[in-house]
C-alpha cells in the first residue's frame, strides 16, 4: 500500500511534466518523479524495527572487525541508501542544468510558456 | 546586490565560521557517522551562499573568485580520479582500497581508519562545495537583459 | 592481457575532461591537442579489444559485491564505433569550433560524453549503466544548447525534458528489478530471472526499460525531440549524437537489457520489429518534406535507426520461435552491421553539412546551389556518404541492407523485405534532393565568395569517406567478419547465456 | 507504521498543490515541503545519511529554483493546455497507475527487505562483513566509497558535467562575430 502511494506520487509528477505548459512547472514535475523514486528505493530496504546501517561501539564483537548478530539481524539494507545518495546528487545536477536552460530561454523569449516558444516546427 | 543590514552582516560572519567548521566535521568523519563528502560539501557551499546573501555578490567574489572556484572544482574531481588510479597502480585494480588493505588498517571506529574512504570523502567534499558554490554564483551573476533582446526580435 | 586495460576507456576521457577547464584562454591550442590525443589513444585502445572478451572486477571485489566491466563482442563493436566517430568529430571540431566561444569547455563536455558512452557500453552493473547514461545525457543536453540562440535553447529544453523522463523511467525500472531480485549485477539479475520466471513486477520493469531506452533512441512514438535537438547542435556534435549517442544509450542498452537480461520472447521480438518498421517509414516520409539540410538528415537518422532495431527485432523473433537460427543470426548481423555503417556515414553527412553551413552561413537547401565547383572535397565526400546511405552497390550501406532483405525473405517475412526496399528508395530520393539543391544547379549571387574549408575539417571528412568505401569488406573478408561482427552477433544469439559467461569467467 | 502513511499523505498533498497552484513561488515552496517531508521520512526509515543529504540538497535546490522564479515579471501563470489533451493525459496516467498497482504485490511486503530472502544478495555481505573488509563503521560510506566507488566517480562526474553545462549555457556571448573570426 505504501508502495502504491509512492507510485501515485510518481504519476502526479509525470502528469505535471506532460500536461503543464510552464517550463518551471515541467521541471517541478520531474523533481516530484525523482522524489518518488528515491522514497520507493529507501522503502525497499526498510526492516520493521530496524536500525541504521552504522556500526556503533557496543555492537562490535570481540575479534577485530567482527559485528554482533544483533546488528546483522536488525540493520536495514545499506545498498539502496547508497543508490539514493547517488540519485539525489544526480537529480541536483540535472536540476541546476535545467534551471539554467530555463533562465537562458526566458532571456531569449521573454516567457516561460512553452506554447509560445515555438520557433522549431515539423 | 549590496547586501543587508549591519546586524545581519555581523551575525552571519560569525555563523559562517560555525557552518564551515560543521561542514568540515561532517566531511572528515563521514566514514564513522552519517554524512560524508556530499552532505558536508553542500554545507561548506552553503556557508559561502550565506555570505553572498548577507554581504552581496561582490564581497564573495573578491574572497573566492569564479576562476579559483572552477579550479577547485576540477581539482576535487581530479583528486578523486587519482585515488582511483592509485588503486590501480598500488593495489592492482581500479579503485582498490590500497591504504586499508596494505598500509594502514587502523582501528575500527577511530578517525584514522578505513584507508582511502576518508581521503575520497575529502576530495568529494572539495569538489561538491566548489561546484555548488559555482552554480549559485553563476546563476546570480547572470542578469538577463530582456528588454534589449525583445527589441532585437522586433 | 586486455582485461587490465579496460578501466582506461573511462579513466582517460574523464581525467582529460577534469584537466581541460584548467587551460585558460591562452592554452587553447594545448587543450585542443590534448583532447585530440585522448580520442586517438581511445581509438588505439579500442582497436586492441577486437575479438577479445574479458571481465574486470573493479576494486578486486568479486561480483555481486562490486561493479564489473564486461567486454564481449557487442561492447567491443560499440567501443570501436564510438572511438572512430569521436576521433573524426574531434578532429573536425579543431577548426569548426573556432566560431564559438568557450572552446575548452566544449572539449571538456565532449570528453565527458565519450566517457559516459564508454561507461555505458562496458558496464556490467545496471545501476552503474544508469549513472553513466546520465553523464552522457547531461553532457549532450548542454552541447545541444551550446550556441545559446533561440532555436538551440528550445531544442535543448525539449531534449532535456524528454531525456530526463526517459532516465527516470530507467531508474524506476532499476528499483523494481532490485526489489524483485535483490541484486544489481546484470549477470545475477539474469540468473535470478531465469530461476524465478518473469513476474508482473519484472514485466513492468521491462516495459519501463523499453520506454526509457526508446526515448533515448528516439524510436518513433518517442522521437519528438530528435529532429529539433540534432540539427541545433554544432555539426561535430550532431555527428556524435546521430552517429553514436542514440545507438549506445538507446539501441545498445535496450538490446542488452532485452536479450541478455530478460531473455527474448516472441512478443518482445515483435514489439521491436514493429517499432523499427514504424521508425523506418515515418522517419523517411517526414524527411522527404524537409528543406533544412540538417533537419532532413536528423529525420533520416530516425529512419536508419529503424533498420537496426528492425533487424535485431526480426532476429529476436526468430530466436524466440527457435525454428531457424541461421536466418536469425543473419538478421542480427544485418542489424548490427547497419548500426556500424550508419554511425560512419551519418556522422560524415553531418560533418559535410557543417562544412557547407560554415562556408555559406545557411542550412536551407533553397538558398544554396552550385557548390560543386566551389567546394570539391565536401561535395565528393557528401556524394560518397549519400550513395552509401541510399544503398548503391559498392558502398557500405548496400551490404547491410542486402543482408537484411535476404534475411527477411529467407525467414518468410516478405512484406518486411518490401518495406525495406521501399524505404531505401525514399532515402535515395531525399539524398538526391540534397545533391541537386546544394551542389548542382545555379550558384546564387550571394555565395560567389564561398571557399572550401581547410585543414583538419577536410582530413576528418576524407577519413570517414574512406571508411564508407571500405566498410563493405567487414562482411566480405571472412577474417574481419569473424573477429568484429560475428562475436557481437553471438552475444545476442546466446541470449541469457550471458550470465553464465560472465559469472564463469 | 502510521507515521509513514501520515508523512506520505502530507507529501502527496503538497505535490498536488505544487502541481495545481498557479503561483510559481508557492509551487516552489510546496516543493520545499515535499523535500522536508521526504527528509523526515528518510529519518524514520533509518537512513540518516540520506536524511542529511536530502535536507541540504533541498536548501540549495530551493535557492536555485527561487533564483529562476523570483524577480520575473510574471510569476502567475494562466490556463492549461487544451481541455481535450488534459483529459486524455489524465486518463492515460490513471490507466498506467491502475496497471502499475498490481506490480507492487510481487515485491516483498513492506518491512521485510528483499536481501533477507534472496540468495547471494550483496547486502548480506555488506552488513556482516563490511566493517571487516573496508574498516568503515558507516556501512553506507563503505558501499559508496569502496564496494561501489565507481558509481560515486560517476556521480561526481555528473555533478561536474552539469556545472560545466550550466556555465556554458549561461555565458554571455556564444558565437564570435565574423570579423573576429577572419583574424
Amino acid at each position: 500500500m505504501l508502495y502504491a502511494l509512492c507510485f501515485l506520487l510518481f504519476m502526479i509528477g509525470l502528469y505535471c511534466a506532460v500536461v503543464k505548459k510552464n517550463m518551471v512547472k515541467i521541471v517541478i514535475g520531474i523533481m516530484i518523479m525523482e522524489y518518488a523514486v528515491n522514497l520507493f528505493l529507501i522503502m525497499l530496504g526498510y526492516r520493521v524495527g530496524g536500525v541504521a546501517p552504522i556500526v556503533t561501539r557496543d555492537q562490535l564483537g570481540s575479534t577485530l572487525g567482527q559485528v554482533l548478530p544483533t546488528f546483522i539481524n536488525t540493520s536495514v539494507d545499506p545498498l539502496p541508501q547508497a543508490l539514493v545518495l547517488t540519485a539525489i546528487v544526480i537529480s541536483l545536477g540535472s536540476l541546476a542544468l535545467m534551471i539554467s536552460i530555463c533562465i537562458r530561454t526566458y532571456q531569449r523569449y521573454g516567457t516561460f510558456d512553452i506554447t509560445e516558444i515555438r520557433r522549431l516546427k515539423g | 546586490m549590496k547586501g543587508m543590514t549591519v546586524i545581519v552582516k555581523t551575525i552571519s560572519s560569525w555563523i559562517k565560521v560555525l557552518i564551515f567548521m560543521f561542514g568540515i566535521y561532517i566531511v572528515i568523519t563521514g566514514h564513522l557517522t552519517p554524512g560524508g563528502g556530499f552532505a558536508g560539501g553542500i554545507i561548506l557551499a552553503s556557508s559561502y551562499v550565506l555570505l553572498m546573501l548577507a554581504f552581496g555578490r561582490k564581497f564573495v567574489e573578491e574572497n573566492l573568485p569564479l576562476a579559483a572556484a572552477s579550479r577547485l572544482d576540477c581539482l576535487g574531481a581530479f583528486l578523486f580520479a587519482v585515488i582511483a588510479i592509485l588503486g590501480m597502480v598500488l593495489g592492482g585494480s581500479f579503485f582498490v582500497n590500497f591504504l586499508y588493505q596494505k598500509y594502514l588498517p587502523g582501528e575500527p571506529l577511530s578517525l584514522i581508519s578505513a584507508g582511502t574512504i576518508p581521503l575520497s570523502n575529502i576530495a568529494i567534499g572539495l569538489k561538491v562545495s566548489a561546484s555548488l558554490f559555482l552554480v549559485i554564483l553563476t546563476l546570480s551573476i547572470f542578469r538577463p537583459d530582456i528588454s534589449a533582446d525583445k527589441k532585437e526580435q522586433n | 592481457m586486455i582485461g587490465s586495460r579496460l578501466p582506461l576507456f573511462v579513466a582517460i576521457p574523464l581525467v582529460t575532461a577534469f584537466v581541460l577547464p584548467l587551460f585558460g584562454r591562452k592554452g587553447k591550442a594545448a587543450a585542443t591537442l590534448l583532447a585530440n590525443l585522448a580520442t586517438i589513444a581511445l581509438l588505439v585502445l579500442a582497436i586492441g579489444t577486437i575479438g577479445q572478451s574479458a571481465v574486470y572486477e573493479i576494486g578486486n571485489w568479486s561480483i555481486p559485491l562490486g561493479i564489473n566491466f564486461v567486454l564481449d563482442g557487442l561492447s567491443s563493436l560499440l567501443l570501436l564505433v564510438i572511438s572512430v566517430v569521436s576521433a573524426a568529430a574531434m578532429l573536425f571540431s579543431v577548426r569548426y569550433m573556432e566560431q564559438y566561444t568557450a572552446k575548452a569547455k566544449y572539449l571538456c563536455l565532449f570528453m565527458l560524453m565519450v566517457a559516459g558512452m564508454n561507461g555505458v557500453v562496458l558496464s556490467g552493473d545496471i545501476f552503474n549503466l544508469f549513472v553513466f547514461l546520465e553523464i552522457a545525457s547531461l553532457a549532450s543536453y548542454a552541447l545541444v544548447g551550446f550556441g545559446c540562440e533561440h532555436e538551440e535553447l528550445e531544442a535543448a529544453f525539449k531534449y532535456m525534458v524528454l531525456g530526463s523522463i526517459g532516465s527516470i523511467f530507467v531508474l524506476f525500472g532499476v528499483t523494481l528489478v532490485y526489489g524483485n531480485t535483490g541484486t544489481l549485477n546484470m549477470a545475477y539479475i539474469s540468473k535470478a530471472i531465469a530461476e524465478s520466471g518473469l513476474n508482473a513486477g519484472l514485466g513492468f520493469a521491462l516495459a519501463l526499460f523499453i520506454v526509457g531506452f526508446g526515448l533515448k533512441a528516439a524510436l518513433v512514438p518517442f522521437h519528438a525531440w530528435l529532429p529539433d535537438a540534432h540539427p541545433s547542435a554544432p555539426a561535430p556534435i550532431s555527428a556524435m549524437l546521430s552517429g553514436v549517442l542514440i545507438k549506445s544509450l538507446g539501441a545498445y542498452a535496450l538490446v542488452r537489457v532485452v536479450f541478455n537480461i530478460f531473455g527474448i520472447t516472441v512478443s518482445i521480438g515483435w514489439l521491436l520489429l514493429v517499432l523499427g518498421l514504424l521508425s523506418m517509414v515515418a522517419g523517411a516520409f517526414l524527411a522527404l518534406g524537409q528543406w533544412d539540410i540538417k533537419r532532413l538528415m536528423a529525420y533520416s537518422s530516425i529512419s536508419q535507426l529503424g533498420y537496426v532495431v528492425l533487424g535485431i527485432g526480426l532476429g529476436g523473433t526468430l530466436i524466440a520461435k527457435g525454428d531457424n537460427p541461421a536466418w536469425a543470426s543473419l538478421a542480427i548481423l544485418g542489424g548490427l552491421f547497419h548500426l556500424v555503417n550508419h554511425a560512419v556515414y551519418k556522422s560524415l553527412l553531418f560533418l559535410t553539412s557543417g562544412s557547407v553551413q560554415m562556408a555559406t552561413g545557411t542550412r536551407q537547401l533553397k538558398e544554396m546551389g552550385g557548390l560543386a565547383g566551389k567546394m570539391p572535397v565536401t561535395r565528393a565526400t557528401c556524394t560518397v556518404a549519400s550513395a552509401s546511405i541510399a544503398g548503391i552497390p559498392p558502398f557500405s550501406g548496400f551490404w547491410s541492407k542486402l543482408i537484411l532483405v535476404v534475411a527477411a525473405i529467407g525467414a518468410g517475412f516478405y512484406w518486411v523485405a518490401a518495406v525495406i526496399v521501399f524505404v531505401s528508395l525514399c532515402t535515395l530520393i531525399m539524398y538526391l534532393k540534397v545533391q541537386r539543391y546544394a551542389f548542382l544547379g545555379e550558384l546564387p549571387e550571394n555565395l560567389q565568395q564561398v571557399r572550401e574549408n581547410k585543414g583538419s575539417m577536410l582530413i576528418a571528412m576524407i577519413f570517414l569517406a574512406c571508411l564508407c568505401v571500405l566498410m563493405g569488406l567487414l562482411v566480405i573478408v571472412p577474417s574481419l567478419r569473424a573477429n568484429i561482427l560475428d562475436p557481437a552477433v553471438k552475444v545476442l544469439m546466446d541470449g541469457v547465456l550471458y550470465s553464465a559467461n560472465v559469472i564463469g569467467m | 507504521m502510521a507515521i509513514f502513511y501520515i508523512l506520505l499523505f502530507f507529501i502527496i498533498i503538497a505535490a498536488i498543490i505544487a502541481v495545481e497552484t498557479n503561483d510559481l513561488l508557492s509551487s516552489v515552496i510546496c516543493i520545499g515541503a515535499i523535500g522536508f517531508g521526504a527528509s523526515l521520512m528518510f529519518l524514520f526509515l533509518r537512513a540518516p545519511d540520506i536524511a542529511i543529504t536530502q535536507i541540504v540538497v533541498e536548501v540549495l535546490g530551493l535557492i536555485i529554483l527561487i533564483r529562476a522564479t523570483i524577480s520575473r515579471d510574471l510569476t502567475f501563470i494562466t490556463g492549461d493546455r487544451e481541455f481535450f489533451g488534459v483529459v486524455v493525459s489524465v486518463v492515460i496516467v490513471f490507466v498506467i497507475f491502475l496497471a502499475g498497482i498490481k506490480v507492487f504485490e510481487t515485491l516483498p511486503a513492506f518491512g521485510t527487505p528483499v536481501f533477507t530472502e534472496a540468495t547471494q544478495a550483496a547486502s548480506q555481505t555488506y552488513i556482516s562483513q563490511g566493517l571487516a573488509k573496508t574498516g568503515a563503521a558507516n556501512l553506507v560510506a563503505s558501499v559508496i566509497l569502496d564496494f561501489r566507488a565507481y558509481d560515486t566517480l560517476g556521480e561526481a562526474t555528473v555533478l561536474f558535467t552539469s556545472i560545466i553545462g550550466a556555465t556554458v549555457i549561461l555565458r554571455h556571448k556564444a558565437k564570435k562575430l565574423p570579423e573576429v573570426l577572419e583574424k
